[in-house]
């Protein structure tokens, strides 16, 4: 029992660190620390350099230009990334669509969509939840008729994050409206430039347009779109929803968030003193640090057995939830060290080139869109308490 | 003991809650939200004529000679409706320092105006390294003339940009964190020496950071002896918020307990779910707390400083404890649909929390509460 | 609207606490602040010096010996009763059998049974949860066959609270076992000295005899011992369990510990300073001093309704579910407060006339236990689980 | 990175999982328990045969030579059977802080003795007026003849009222609060001098109140220098006690699994009600995080002091906060009969929230946390 990196981890840490300093752009990463807005084009350029490396498919195998990398490895690469403030690798494409294209796609379909996605020439967006389906994923009622060489998709999607960017969307449809639930679902690949596709951007409580829904009225896919088979769409999205996710624990965020709330502490004054030196706040930020380091250890534990040949299951739900809870609970102590300067709400100053005044410290401009954005964390990616259903089912067989 | 509201407090019950239920629905309010000015000054008229504006003053100026609970009665229907108007800070904060302090002369000109609605204010006590302090003043003003002359900074004053008239604290006398020495002015807002950047808050209402650069002012009765009134000024907005968020706090566990009833999933509502049933029973245990902590608070006005205090600051604290969680829940327990802005309920649970970040917050007062934890209530 | 006395209630105020003043025994109020065992014969002589007052049945009827008492003046006994130390009036004759004779009992029941209540000649006890039923109290299983002019009783009951000293038992029996489950179930009188009862003591975890199970072999009980109708039980039970109970809260209870932990924490020195002064443990001590006079408001809202005619239904499980966490609190800042020494455990240091030397302070002996022991009050009397599921089906309508 | 126990370790794990398997029913435990010892001779013997009174020492005394992660093998399994002999006062309290201080004579008479099981001890450290501070040290030694005599008290001494012998820290110079100036002695629990009171504990163990009353103490290595000795004995303690612990909270989350699964009422099982699913969720979470504290604590203890000070500051604090949820929702979650003493689950809430009262509870170790806030790891 070793709980420390052997040689060759640290070796390889330190291999992602120096391709970390030397082509990280620095005005992105500053403005990810800063909590500026990210354009596409920082994403994309980000992510391009990234392949160049060889290093923007963790999961996937060699053979299809993926790393090979073993959880550890992946791990490090996650957590380096997230402290030196790299953008967030967009996983519709990459980390969704790809595994289950090299799973169940045809060599033709590899052919035709791995490569742009590793060089981030397609964008993708996804097509899960419905109106209707949210926890309930297998309620969804976006069907789709087969014509000849092509189906006819009608129906509506939402919570499509970043679907206005998009170039393609992968959807699960119902294809077999007699068919049980489960059954009779299919995953089919769609252009958004088809005729039919409306995107309307839905706009959050923060004010962002992060998601969006797309609605389908008689849009004509091509047969070859489908992936799998017909009215075995399931498999793909279980397959897709449990696929290893390193990162689900967010680590490496909470660490880099946790040192600027010390850093933030530190400045902010309070009765003449630093606002750290307030023992209530002092005893919330140890708090956040034990369990920061609780997760970071079962973070480990999941991560080793992985490495050891384990098939990470229902345990990434506890990650999740661990994870989730603690990075809004640093962002309710970030809004708590704005004090009054919590509340003013001025957009403007999330953009890079904003040059005028700030109001309140600096730090203070993005605390309660942060806050309250973040709270999608136990919503979204299956919320917290599907996740406790789960844990019930899976681990405590109840 | 009663906690039955009188027959005239009933009827301003009516009244308010007639006025947000027919004139404020949601996507009225959000038009005016999203005005240039982030309120209706029809809306403010109509608080003029139903006497609203008048609600803490004498019947001298026209007012209702009401107190905690009238207040209490007032801003809890303001929070159901998620009222935007700047009743706060023109009516409780300003109008009712002016009221404490003012000469006959002031008041009969300035109270007058605000029951009439003819004029809005705002009150720039805090500043902008104070945190929640109201002693921390650095401002100062000196003698100029027949007035005075102020300088200094104003941090987040709530709705300060579109008041016409603005109360700043400023010192007198003695150094930034010192009890004495403490002025109330009058501040005309289009004065030279006096510059405003205002912006939204989170929560869809306004606030100015105010510069103040020989701005020309006006005392507020006598010089340096300006901290009870003010104290009691804000001891009445805390009420003020107590209150507004009780109320917010009821239609956020109302709109979710209609929602966990409605939505389907998996073939049934989520309300038959019950670790949901269990939340929602806690969110409306806070919400028991909140009102009940509201009303001791607007009943405690007359009593003596350090009971009023202690009071108020465990009623504001659990207003901020209550507040997250009911607001974060209200939020969770709507999923995806919590997190849109078109739905109501997101607007909800900003304000709830944002009331923690005025007026103190909770780890401000439950500092006040930790240094009053010996007093005896009934000795004291 | 006035949340303060109006001078008659102060005025009964002064009554009452005259009273404690004069009548309460020093040396039970003594053993009560010190946590100390209370016997048998320390609450019967509190509960006939009540009785000689007048004050014993707060409940009941003026017509029957009741005090006729408002629902601000019971809210204003119990609380000085509290703060003063007298022992807790044991409820199971005069609070719950009683109300269920009076509105139930024929009138010779009445005259039977009320008057020893009343002077605590006969003590009784509660026969209502099973083995198989706890939760789900309509489960019961006892049952109750009718032969001649008397009731067979066979069956078994659990937690009895103080049944060792009983002399009667108010039983919970099926009299149909045809019938649905609340259905068919009857209400009755049982003398514990009839043969066949067996008590058999259940130790709980902190080492004391309060509960028991009783059991009931062939045990043959007089008609005229039913109470109301046969099968008709479960509105006697519902009554009982609903019967208004002012005190549910416990905010007397809360005061008079919160103001001993403050008391304590003021002397127990800690890195040289009270322990008070930490400002970790004062803040702790401020969070229950707020969230109590948060309940105790609470709990005058519902008296207040009481008083002015309404009828408190659910809303009694809010006052239960925070009454009982904030005391489970207090008892857990106890066993802090004694540090190392919350470990000791010496049963003999609880019997009041117990002279040899203490380990630690004072206050420590009983920490532990109490913590132990009030992990009760939120399973009995209806697990705080069930006051939930009550709340959310009366109050919410889920 | 390796979270797998070698084969040794793993062989010890299965050691001790045989013993408390077999040798450790609850009803045999109860007997021991209530015993006048309150524990087993023959069990201690059994310890002896199986090697596991030498596990942290040198194999020169027919030890294993066992660091961390051995003693939380050993402590976990312990910790699932709720182990009653004073494995942690004799050999890891006392026993390694002999084998860090003593004379090569005196490790090879006391440590062969406790490997061999045939010596006791307890380690007389805290005292009553220093809480949970082991630096708060009044009692003092002197210098009498060959060896010391010793004055002072000795408060909650674990085991204390059944050892031979004692291991007691007195001041040899200093004030009662220093960090020098403290020595570690062997004092003979029969001699003259030494007064003890015993008693039962909550969770079913036993201590003594100690009286030195110039009781004939024997120094162990330099006078004045048994600090950093002392630290890293109650680190190898605090590491056990989190290990106890998280075996604990497996076996009271085991058992309440399965109560749930098997109590019925309403016509199903209480394990079907999603409340409880929820809440039974919560409880496994907290164990993991006991878990991978312990597993932190136990690798941590060959780094920098104030690497190894944090980690385990960390690790106590998240069992003293974790094991008070699994311990109060265990007996929660079994109803009435986790109130009962013939309840297994019931000894196991005891334990676990015990354990937050031995070397120091969850308020103690947040300080120490707080005070090491600002703490780099990588760079320390």
């Amino acid at each position: 029992m070793d709980i420390n990196y052997t040689p060759e981890e640290l070796a390889f840490r330190d291999e992602v660190r120096a391709f970390l300093d030397e082509k990280l752009p620095k005005e992105i990463a500053s403005k990810v620390k800063k909590n500026q807005h990210l354009g596409k084009e920082d994403t994309i350029r980000w992510q391009k350099i990234l392949n160049e490396k060889g290093w923007m498919a963790l999961h996937w195998p060699k053979e299809h230009g993926g790393t090979g990398w073993s959880p550890i490895q992946k791990h490090i690469f996650e957590e380096e990334c997230a402290e030196y403030g790299a953008p967030t690798v967009l996983p519709f494409g990459v980390n969704m669509v790809a595994p289950v294209i090299i799973k169940f796609g045809t060599e033709e379909q590899k052919k035709t969509y791995l490569p742009s996605i590793l060089n981030s020439d397609v964008w993708w967006c996804q097509g899960y939840s419905e109106p209707g389906a949210g926890s309930d994923l297998a309620g969804l009622k976006t069907k789709a008729v087969r014509e000849g060489d092509h189906y006819v998709v009608n129906g509506q999607k939402t919570w499509t994050t970043l679907g206005q960017h998009a170039d393609w969307i992968f959807c699960l449809v119902r294809t077999d409206p007699n068919a049980k639930k489960q059954e009779g679902i299919s995953f089919l690949l769609i252009d958004m430039q088809t005729p039919g596709i409306t995107v309307r951007p839905l706009i959050t409580l923060d004010g962002e347009h992060e998601v969006n829904e797309v609605f389908f009225d008689d849009v004509k896919v091509p047969v070859e779109n489908l992936v799998g088979e017909e009215n075995k769409g399931w498999t793909c999205a279980k397959y897709l929803l449990t696929f290893e996710r390193t990162g689900i624990a967010g680590v490496g965020q909470s660490k880099a968030a946790l040192k600027h709330l010390k850093e933030v502490a530190g400045k902010v004054q309070q009765n003449g003193k630093p606002l750290i030196e307030d023992p209530l706040f002092r005893n919330r930020l140890a708090d956040v640090e034990m369990e920061l380091m609780a997760l970071e250890m079962t973070n480990l534990r999941t991560v080793a057995a992985a490495q050891a040949g384990g098939v990470p299951g229902a345990e990434s739900s506890f990650l999740k939830i661990m994870g989730t809870e603690l990075r809004q609970e640093i962002t309710d102590l970030f809004r708590r060290a704005a004090g009054p300067y919590a509340q003013p709400f001025l957009p403007e100053t999330f953009e890079a080139d904003y040059d005028g005044e700030m109001v309140g410290p600096d730090f203070a401009n993005s605390v309660s869109t942060k806050y309250f954005n973040m709270r999608k964390l136990s919503i979204f990616g299956g919320s917290n308490e599907i996740q406790k259903n789960i844990i019930a089912k899976m681990i405590l067989g109840l | 003991m009663d906690f039955k509201l009188s027959d005239e407090q009933r009827m301003l019950e009516e009244t308010v809650g007639r006025l947000v239920r027919d004139g404020y629905p949601f996507d009225v309010r959000e038009k005016a939200r999203t005005s240039e000015l982030g309120y209706s000054t029809e809306m403010w008229q109509q608080f003029a004529e139903l006497g609203l504006l008048g609600v803490p003053f004498s019947e001298d100026f026209g007012g209702f000679n009401g107190g905690g609970p009238e207040l209490m009665v007032v801003a809890e229907g303001f929070g159901r409706g998620l009222v935007l108007e700047p009743y706060l800070a023109t009516v409780i904060l300003s109008g009712t320092l002016i009221d404490f302090l003012g000469s006959d002369s002031q008041k009969e000109t300035l109270i007058s105006a605000i029951v009439g609605g003819e004029v809005r204010l705002a009150l720039a006590a805090y500043e902008p390294e104070g945190r929640y302090d109201h002693t921390h003043v650095a401002t100062t003003a000196e003698k100029s003339g027949d007035g005075y002359v102020i300088n200094g900074s104003k941090a987040v004053v709530l709705h300060g940009d579109s008041a016409d008239k603005l109360v700043v604290i400023a010192r007198t006398a003695g150094s930034t964190n010192d009890r004495n020495g403490l002025s109330a002015f009058v501040v005309d807002a289009s004065a030279d020496g006096v510059s405003r950047r205002g912006y939204e808050t989170i929560d869809g209402l306004h606030a100015a950071e105010i510069s103040l650069n020989n701005a020309p002012a006006e005392l507020l009765g006598e010089e340096g002896n300006a901290i009870d009134a003010l104290e009691k000024s804000l001891a009445l907005g805390i009420v003020a918020l107590c209150a507004e968020a009780s109320g917010a706090m009821e239609v956020a566990c109302d709109h979710t307990l209609n929602y966990i009833k409605e939505r389907q999933q998996f073939g049934v509502p989520i309300g038959k779910f019950q670790a949901l049933q269990h939340r929602m029973v806690e969110m409306r245990m806070e919400l028991e707390k909140a009102r009940s902590m509201t009303i001791l608070a607007a009943c405690s006005l007359e009593l003596s400083a350090p009971v009023r205090a202690k009071r108020l600051a465990a009623a504001k604290a659990i207003i901020g404890k209550s507040g997250r969680k009911v607001a974060e829940e209200a939020i969770q327990l709507h999923g995806g649909m919590g997190m849109m802005e078109e739905t109501a309920v997101s607007h909800y649970a900003k304000r709830i929390v944002m009331i923690d970040h005025q007026l103190g917050d909770l780890g401000y007062h439950m500092q006040q509460l930790e240094s009053l934890l010996d007093l005896d209530e009934d000795a004291a």
